[in-house]
């Protein structure tokens, strides 16, 4: 069963306010249960998940079923790659440029494989001409840069990939 | 004209903006907040970026989200809708000095329009009849308000000097009433506005809203494109507005429209602008307030003028000249909007959730302006207005014959709505014969609770037999 | 079991108040459980009450799983009771009258727990000021007239159930 | 007012006339077939009865079934709509028979224009310029129309005499193309209309098709509603019509126009019609047909006018007089159709299945007739048109930017749909600058296969480099 799937039984679920969904076929077998009082459960999750452009496009491949599937225009949110375990994102707290040097002379603050420690400075968002440091908020291994130099970043934009250690 | 231009607003305002941006082939960079990462204005623009998280404050307020995302995206222009910032002098301000166009009036414009009082001031100077109010700078005490209700005589207006949307304003009809009232209004004026002034007006009876569409250049030309009647509201918030107002007469509409323009004029206002005027049984009319912004009920004056209200607010942004002479301004029919609310049409509730069986109504005459589609999910952090329905005709009595049908034929489920209240209206005698002033919503929701009661006695008493 | 199969289901469920289904065969084995007391619930209700959707939906489980659920307007399509097995209807081939007699005085062609025949005249439909003898399709036993002395009927309506025999 | 209106069409005409119905309070009694069970013409009427199987012989053309249905439903009238039974004169026979009214002009009418010859020597006789072509009842052998050719000169044009929805019509170049295009015209005639009978005309070269919109009264009182150009057609099937028509003159339309009321007046005709010209380059203009229906393109019409053709069809069905004046008709604006068809907007083939994602534009200017909603299964059994967008606008470039912005924003998943073509159209020079003729679409659709062809050379010598 691809993930597809089970989004779209999810939000059936949602929709009719199932707590409870048990699929057995030559596919394979499906169980999922909601928590109970779900009306809150279901408001939270689907508040928690737009951070990202990841969930959202990834919402948009899956929306057929329940409505408008996509942008009537073509504007296209940035995508970002799924989380593995224990990998966390940093996020753009603001809307911004990002840049990975303190000025265009500097050496970047960090690169792909470098260990960050909790409170590091990991690139700049300028807004408003005002420089933004982000920081890591915790240490661990830097893995992914996601973004290029001099780049539009929105709020909540996944900027870079760090695993926690 | 402009080549990018950002929306500073979300749901039906910002969708007719982005339709007349696509138009006139100018970019659309819309911005969002979290919570509104599917709704429709974010899908139909060509650019859209988050700014911020779901509270307002965060990201629809949120001036300096807004401006960095027009730099950073390149955006050469800003339109701020209505609600949210459009009436915020700093964030016009904002723009401005950040190089970006503000499709609306100047800041100061906008603050000496907020302050109420001192814009009571202005148009008594400029001979535009006001209200018998309070004078001066507005009153932050109950011991001033009760001279100044001594004076006036009850009942009164209690009214916010920041005030808008209807918040901090109440109705005395006694000493007591005000007492209890003012601090109420007080309250909520601190709570809306951060400001304790008030001012008191003379409260009229059986008065009719009715409000002027403005239009004026940087160039110090002024029209007016006609009146509007917005006086069906509940708490004073409009519930359905129509274009003409029934009762006008052309001699009335000059001599409004007149002091209308002079409004304007004497500010050296320019973009578009609602001059909004009660309207006495007598025939006699009062200034309330002047709106600095594009209306929600904008759409009526499109339809009965055939203007494109948000295309020419562009163009006067851009610093063009006027298009239009006053006598070139025809009203053609009559419309109808019906605000279309996510709300309990008994309790006025909220209610939001996930839009189902979702069929809006058309055909000839029937305009709709929505942000709804099958599965959106109605967020509970903004305002409960998802839609609305505008209907053109030949005449009033054909108008409300279509809106009927159109309102019947209007389906969203997953949600409530107000459409069985607007039918209702259109059932109503007095509506039909355009006899109501801005007490009509209370008065037929106080009579139908009363028929309820009746029915439910009634019931009981048979049940007992 | 496709998406739409769920669908289907589903909405079976909200129209007929179900709060759990389990069905297994050949195919497969499907159990939906729902919340008690959902949010959903009473919009189901809501949505039910001001147009009577309801009984189209379920008349139809045709009526499409997504999109709209039930007419716009009051117009109420003639429901009819599912069928047992060995059950069969007996429909209306043409939009007109049903009669249950030859003549206003005549005793009615039929009476429910009667034997037929195959060929036996089983009522009439006037249309076109004609008179026409609907006859039974299969012989066997007449379980239930579904129809009232007349009522109007259209295209393929049920009129009747017969039990093959 | 009729009390009780059968509706004997299905999808976008029959849904026009349902939410017409509502406006004036007459209950509208739907028809469908059982591959319609689910259509929106069914849910939105006040009843809906099932009239047959899919086939249309056995439901929408089954006069005995539909006049059935009136009677045993109780309807008072009838409105046939498009297509179907719109021109079947016995149709309209068998209605009054029953004592039902009928929403058109008499059977006779019907007979007449549908009689191609004999209608031409009405016309020709009342002084109407008429094409030159066959004379007398037509022709049924190659030998005779070779005869016609020879006196008229090629290219001509073959048509069924009781011809209709340009089936059994073909253009001729040379004897040639005659002998095998004759053949091909008849045997489609025969297949269509049960008519082996044809006639030739002159085939004009860059004509425009511009129509003139008829009302008249049971009194013989005629009046015209301006033109419709409607010659963006693939194989004589109007694909996009506007109103005005862009090259007209106010002399031109007053000439065309008085020509028009001359035809119905000539044959005593009521309800509302459409006499069909071509329009000459040279500003010559001569009488095609006369369809005696409301027409799929009414709705241009109705936006320049602000006259609802469908309300003014039921009140002259009624018997009533013309509510109008010739000089009370003024043309405001421009507006445009875009017939959105369930095809490949590439082969022009059917496609029809199951819609998803649908959203409808809106917003000012914009009209939809659409019989889709989601989840609705385009059936196979019927014309592809699903959907009419209608857009109004103060002049025809504005209509062109509003249509773009419309088009765009139109979304319609499951089934493919011509929206891409008319986007196509929307950028082509010769479309803007409003030089066409009749054979637009097929030398734009020509053009583009060359250009797609000399794409595909040009890309397999770079692979092959």
């Amino acid at each position: 069963m691809e993930l597809r799937e089970i989004k779209a039984l999810l939000a059936l679920m949602r929709d009719f306010g199932l707590s409870e969904l048990e699929i057995e076929d030559k596919k394979g077998k499906v169980r999922l249960v909601r928590a109970a009082n779900s009306a809150d459960e279901h408001h939270a999750a689907s508040a928690a998940a737009p951070r990202s452009g990841a969930v959202r496009a990834a919402a948009g491949a899956a929306a057929p079923a329940a409505g408008l599937g996509g942008p009537i225009s073509d504007a296209r949110p940035p995508a970002a790659p799924e989380l593995s375990p224990g990998h966390r994102y940093v996020q753009s707290p603001m809307v911004g440029t990002f840049y990975r040097a303190a000025s265009p002379e500097a050496d970047p603050f960090v690169e792909e494989g470098d260990s960050v420690r909790k409170g590091q400075p990991l690139c700049i968002i300028e807004a408003m001409k005002m420089m933004n440091e982000i920081e890591a908020e915790i240490g661990g291994k830097l893995i992914r840069i996601l973004c290029e130099n001099g780049q539009p970043v929105e709020y909540g934009q996944p900027l870079m990939i760090i695993e926690a250690g | 004209m402009f080549k990018k231009l950002l929306v500073a607003n979300r749901g039906t305002i910002a969708i007719r903006i982005i339709r007349a941006c696509r138009e006139l082939n100018i970019a659309a960079l819309a911005v969002y907040s979290t919570a509104d990462k599917d709704a429709l204005h974010v899908r139909m623009a060509d650019e859209a970026v988050c700014i911020g998280p779901a509270a307002a404050e965060d990201s629809y307020l949120n001036i300096p989200a807004i401006i960095s995302t027009a730099l950073t995206y390149g955006a050469d222009a800003v339109h701020p809708g209505y609600g949210f910032l459009s009436e915020n002098g700093d964030f016009a301000e904002a723009c401005r000095r950040s190089g970006l166009h503000f499709v609306g009036p100047l800041a100061r414009h906008i603050r000496l329009m907020g302050d109420k009082p001192r814009a009571r001031r202005i148009m008594t100077r400029a001979g535009v009849p006001v209200l018998p109010g309070s004078e001066g700078k507005g009153v932050t005490e109950l011991r001033e308000a009760q001279v100044d209700a001594g004076r006036l005589g009850f009942p009164v207006l209690i009214k916010a000097a920041a005030g808008g949307g209807g918040k901090g304003m109440r109705v005395a009809r006694d000493q007591k009433e005000l007492a209890r009232l003012f601090a109420l209004a007080r309250a909520e004026s601190e709570a809306a506005f951060g400001s304790r002034t008030m001012y008191l007006e003379k409260y009229l009876e059986h008065a009719r809203h009715v409000e002027f569409q403005i239009l004026a250049d940087t160039h110090r030309n002024v029209i007016h494109m006609g009146e509007r009647d917005c006086s069906i509201q509940r708490r004073h918030q409009k519930v359905l507005e129509e274009a003409p107002c029934p009762v006008m007469t052309a001699r009335l509409r000059e001599k409004m429209g007149r002091a209308a323009v002079r409004a304007a004029e004497v500010v050296g206002y320019s973009n578009v602008g609602t001059v909004e005027f009660l309207l006495a049984a007598d025939g006699n009319f009062y200034f309330i307030e002047m709106n600095t912004r594009i209306q929600v009920e904008h759409g009526v004056t499109e339809m009965v003028t055939g203007i494109d209200l948000v295309r020419e607010s562009l163009a006067l942004a851009m610093g063009d000249r006027l298009r239009l002479k006053q006598r070139q301004v025809v009203i053609d029919g009559a419309a109808m909007e019906f605000r279309i609310y996510a709300e309990d049409p008994d309790t006025h509730l909220p209610s939001p959730g996930v839009v189902s069986n979702h069929h809006a109504p058309g055909g000839l005459g029937v305009r709709v302006e929505s942000a709804l589609y099958d599965g959106y999910r109605v967020p509970v952090h903004y305002d409960p207005l998802i839609a609305k329905l505008i209907v053109h005709a030949g005449d009033r009595a054909a108008v409300v014959t279509r809106a009927r049908a159109a309102l019947r034929e209007y389906l969203v489920d997953g949600i409530k709505t107000n459409i069985p209240l607007h039918l209702r209206i259109l059932q109503e005698p007095d509506f039909l014969r355009a006899e109501f002033a801005t007490d009509f919503l209370s008065r037929f929701e106080r009579a139908g609770h009363a028929a309820e009661a009746a029915h439910a006695v009634e019931a009981a008493r048979a049940a007992g037999r």
